[in-house]
């Protein structure tokens, strides 16, 4: 039964797959994306990996399909969406077919697995979510850079401003009418997504969530309520903007270097301020997280989006 | 039994991401490949971390690092592709569309 | 705090400090940060010369848990190279990246986005850990292609996307190597994959991983988007870009076949990677020989000293490490890429000078420049020589110890590339240098304060040393080289 | 009991589901299919989670069951006003 229902949803994610990369339009594509990156997070439930499955709904499919829906909007107006038509391509099949073969022949030939033992070792990471004690405290080094790579893209985004428009609003501009639904629905969900993202946080330290899943989801309150018209998009030049940007790293960096100066190690959490120094460190990466990714899908900073 | 049919499906979407980043020419379309395989590519890794008595957490952790790497790089990407058709008009590289003979 | 931590996280927290502070401290905060780094970089270069490997156990976590950084000789090599190029790029962008003739937003990003390059290669030279490393090949990547777009142009937008579309391909190839390896041998660590067991997928793995890497280092034939990317960035990221970000991939290269797996090193394989570099070699120069602008003359002459790095790898890899011309191989492709790296920094600092003179760097432009800018002109000529590997500079040792090794091992065919790829580099590099120093003169070019004229001709300078008192490097080389070979040429 | 409580409910939701389902495929325009989609997709959720609420072991299950129900009941309605605004105000597209 269970092997007949993870079938069918492979064959689901197959075919939206294939959807996305041959079906007509980029519009459709990313529409196609979207849905394959929600069947993507049940697969991951399905594996029992529901950190996973949190961070492909919320960052692999969310995020960037709305990335992608505000880049096709941006390329309609500047007429540039449409698609050359695209016939079948064998080369490309062939290189596609013989990836996708020699994948499939390494899963077979893989020998019997060999995790790292990390019965000794979780005890004393601090957090009883293994995925969270291997984020933050094996692996910190990565999680360090990787909430770096995210500010970098960022700054990369901005640089693609036209010079004229470096002091304006970042994004374009959306209007809401006061009175509208939108306005009212971006005042009834920041109450609730605030809490829901917090609790995300929170709880990931011990079950499902982290910082980057509950970042997601308070960037997400923020985009609406920018929507919506209750918050106003920042500008480059805000400084508390760029200090909420850079707080996370900061502080990551900072426990690490305490660390080091007070003789533990760079990075090293001693077992007895493993909790705090991680939730301390999760709680201002989370508040950099969001602002990075809602900026990220604002935009540069456009004057010429001027529109009604 | 389950797990084969996750580590299969990840080897064939990354095989369908291989195509449609060589076959398809918008840039936005390009994007969507890069992720495909990216995903493809977790859901493999997915599948053999789950081959163990328990589910091995590092796999799990890598993948939401890679999740977020793809992210960053493509919210780059979307931001080059407007700026070259604000600049250009278009949304694919020049070769390209030599290559193909015409312009959209 | 020992040097090794503060290379690597002063970077970034001069990066981060950058982003944050107003536009009014931003160049002055950047400029502490790469002078007290460049200082613990040199302080790293004499720790590991007078005290082996500095070994780093990030959070006191050993694999196959946690991640072990490593600062061998190879390493700490690379780092010194890359803050001396770093703090010379920063003393010219003073001059080039103010607000005034670059505009507020390329003032704001190229600072923050240089120390994030800057961290980024350090992470990449001392990581043991194969994902760590895709990490940071992922933040020297859009870290470089954001540098590309940085002068806004439509040509330098395009060249940033296909520079993009390539390194996202080689992060996913590498990635996808480093998923195999994980899955079948429960490590990503590079010590312990040297001692792992054997299995089928391994040559798959790393058949996509040095696939990845080398697109990411533009070697033939995954070169075609290195020259438009490298010459359309503006003057001081060319000089980071082109000098710096392909040695972070090659060095995983290196540490892939040296290190983590060579038993699979076959002949076939070997020849291959020196081959395409071979072919890089001679096409590259071909090509830099029929631009007309400057800039792109050296971009493409990037592609074929790129091309001398891969000789390394029938010549010292293999079963070939325990013959005794591996080591003159070994040390000089680092030599290679050390004085490659200041000569061409030189270079493309010298562009942005001429560039801020005249306004161009069409060659017919720069004629006869070299009387009003010589400490310049001599700067190019130098770095010029670097290039040629004539004596006695870093470039002549490098190709010295490489075609010794050619000879010693019988593999005359590398000699011949090498001697080829210098004729070429002769010919390509004439024609900016007889322009430059021509006696006629076009324009009056702008006036270029002196401090600025200086910056190309100290890493010029210093790449003529690398050779004059190479014995030095060539010891801290040693340092930690995998299987060292006993009796050395 | 609270098994067979399950079985009906999310079976009947599941069949507003395909009925929403075939409504937004086969419904000629933009209004007809936010119709079929919003109705029936909202009364189908709430069925389903009607149905999995007699599963949960918490009150605290219970309350993160229903805010599901509510902020997708919630976020259905605005969007599909937002998308039958953008269709009004754009009515050469399907």
């Amino acid at each position: 039964m269970s092997a007949a229902l993870d079938l069918a949803l492979c064959a689901l994610i197959l075919g939206v797959g294939l959807a996305s990369m041959a079906g007509r339009g980029v519009f459709r594509a990313a529409i196609f994306f979207i849905t394959y990156g929600l069947l993507v997070a049940i697969g991951w439930a399905r594996l029992g990996a529901y950190d996973v499955a949190l961070a492909e709904a919320a960052i692999g499919s969310g995020l960037t399909g709305v990335l992608l829906l505000a880049a096709h909007g941006r390329l309609r107006r500047l007429r540039a969406a449409a698609e050359s038509l695209s016939r079948f391509n064998l080369p490309a099949a062939i290189a596609g077919g013989g990836v996708a073969l020699s994948f499939g022949w390494a899963w077979f030939a893989l020998p019997v697995p060999r995790a790292p033992d990390l019965t000794y070792a979780l005890p004393q990471a601090g957090v009883g979510n293994p995925v969270t004690a291997v984020l933050l405290n094996f692996r910190a080094w990565d999680t360090l850079v990787e909430s770096i790579v995210l500010l970098a893209a960022l700054i990369g985004v901005w640089m693609m401003a036209r010079d004229a428009d470096w002091d304006a609003p970042l994004g374009l501009r959306y209007h809401a009418r006061p009175s509208g639904v939108l306005a009212s629905f971006g005042r009834i969900l920041p109450p609730v997504g605030l809490i829901f993202g917090v609790y995300l946080v929170w709880a990931g330290a011990e079950s499902t969530g982290g910082a980057f899943q509950g970042g997601t989801v308070l960037a997400a309150v923020g985009l609406v309520a920018m929507m919506a018209g209750i918050m106003r998009p920042p500008r480059v030049a805000q400084g508390a903007w760029r200090a909420a940007l850079v707080l996370g790293p900061v502080v990551f960096l900072g426990s690490g270097l305490a660390g080091a100066a007070l003789g533990a190690g760079f990075l090293t959490l001693p077992e007895a301020l493993a909790k705090p120094a991680i939730l301390t460190i999760e709680a201002a990466l989370t508040v950099s997280i969001a602002v990075t990714l809602a900026l990220l899908v604002l935009g540069p900073p456009d004057e010429g989006g001027q529109q009604a | 039994m389950s797990l084969t049919i996750f580590a299969l499906t990840g080897a064939a979407l990354i095989g369908l991401g291989v195509y449609g980043l060589l076959a398809r020419l918008h840039l936005l379309r390009r994007i969507i490949a890069f992720n495909l395989i990216g995903s493809g590519l977790f859901l493999f890794f997915g599948a053999t971390g789950a081959r163990g008595e328990i589910l091995d957490p590092i796999p799990q952790a890598l993948i939401i690092t890679g999740i977020v790497v793809a992210l960053s790089a493509s919210a780059l990407a979307v931001g080059l592709v407007v700026a070259l058709a604000q600049g250009s008009g278009r949304a694919s590289l020049p070769e390209d569309e030599d290559a193909e003979g015409r312009a959209p | 705090m020992t040097p090794l931590v503060v290379v690597l996280s002063l970077p970034l927290l001069t990066a981060l400090s950058a982003i944050a502070v107003p536009a009014s401290m931003r160049v002055t905060v950047a400029l502490g940060g790469v002078v007290t780094t460049l200082i613990a970089a040199l302080w790293l270069g004499g720790v590991v010369w007078h005290g082996g490997p500095v070994v780093l156990v990030l959070g006191g976590w050993q694999p196959p848990i946690g991640i072990v950084l490593r600062a061998d000789g190879l390493a700490a090599a690379l780092i010194v190279m890359s803050a001396l190029v770093i703090a010379a790029v920063a003393a010219a962008a003073r001059y080039e990246m103010a607000p005034t003739p670059a505009g507020p937003r390329a003032s704001f990003g190229f600072w923050p986005l240089m120390l994030l390059l800057w961290a980024a290669l350090n992470a990449v030279f001392v990581s043991r850990d194969l994902f760590n490393l895709y990490v940071g090949l992922e933040l020297l990547s859009l870290a470089a292609v954001a540098l590309v777009a940085i002068s806004g142009t439509a040509q330098a937008l395009a060249s940033a996307m296909r520079y993009l579309l390539f390194a996202l391909a080689g992060s996913l190839l590498y990635l996808a190597g480093v998923v195999l390896v994980y899955a079948t041998h429960g490590t990503l660590d590079i010590t312990l994959l040297g001692a792992r067991v054997p299995s089928p997928v391994d040559a798959l793995a790393l058949g996509l991983m040095t696939a990845g890497l080398l697109a990411k280092t533009a070697l033939f034939p995954f070169h075609v988007w290195l020259p438009p990317a490298h010459s359309a960035a503006p003057a001081p990221a060319s000089a980071l870009l082109s000098a710096l970000v392909p040695k972070g991939s090659f060095l995983i290269v290196m540490r892939l076949w040296f290190e983590a797996m060579p038993d699979l090193a076959a002949p076939s394989a070997l020849l291959a990677l020196a081959a395409m570099g071979a072919i890089a070699v001679i096409w590259g120069g071909a090509l830099a020989l029929v631009q007309a602008r400057l800039k792109l003359i050296v971009a493409y002459s990037t592609v074929a000293q790129l091309g001398y790095l891969f000789l390394v790898f029938p010549l010292a890899g293999g079963d070939g490490i325990n013959q005794p011309w591996a080591a003159g191989a070994w040390t000089g492709a680092i030599f290679q890429a050390l004085s490659h790296g200041l000569a061409k920094a030189a270079m493309f600092l010298a562009a942005g000078i001429y560039i801020a003179a005249v306004g161009s760097d069409r060659l017919g432009d720069l004629r006869g420049l070299a009387r009003a800018l010589p400490m310049t002109s001599f700067a190019f000529a130098l770095a010029a020589v670097t290039l040629l590997g004539l004596p006695p500079s870093g470039g002549f040792t490098a190709k010295y110890l490489l075609m010794t090794s050619a000879f010693a091992s019988g593999q005359w065919v590398w000699a011949i590339v090498l001697a080829g790829g210098g004729l070429l580099a002769a010919l390509y590099l004439y024609r900016p240098v007889a322009a430059l120093f021509t006696r006629e003169i076009r324009v009056r070019p702008r006036a270029i304060p002196r401090a600025w004229q200086a910056i190309p001709l100290a890493l010029a300078a210093l790449a003529i040393l690398l050779g004059l008192l190479s014995a030095m490097p060539f010891d801290l080389l040693q340092i930690g080289r995998p299987k060292p070979a006993e009796d050395g040429l | 009991m609270a098994d067979l409580a399950t079985y009906i409910l999310t079976a009947s939701g599941l069949v507003f589901f395909i009925a929403g389902t075939v409504g937004l495929i086969r419904f000629p325009d933009t209004f007809s299919r936010l119709h079929a989609l919003t109705k029936a997709d909202n009364l189908g959720l709430g069925l389903i989670a009607g149905g999995v609420a007699f599963q949960t072991e918490t009150w605290a299950q219970l309350a993160m069951l229903t805010l599901i129900w509510v902020l997708a009941l919630l976020a259905a309605g605005t969007v599909a006003q937002l998308v039958a605004r953008a269709a009004l105000s754009t009515p050469e597209q399907k």
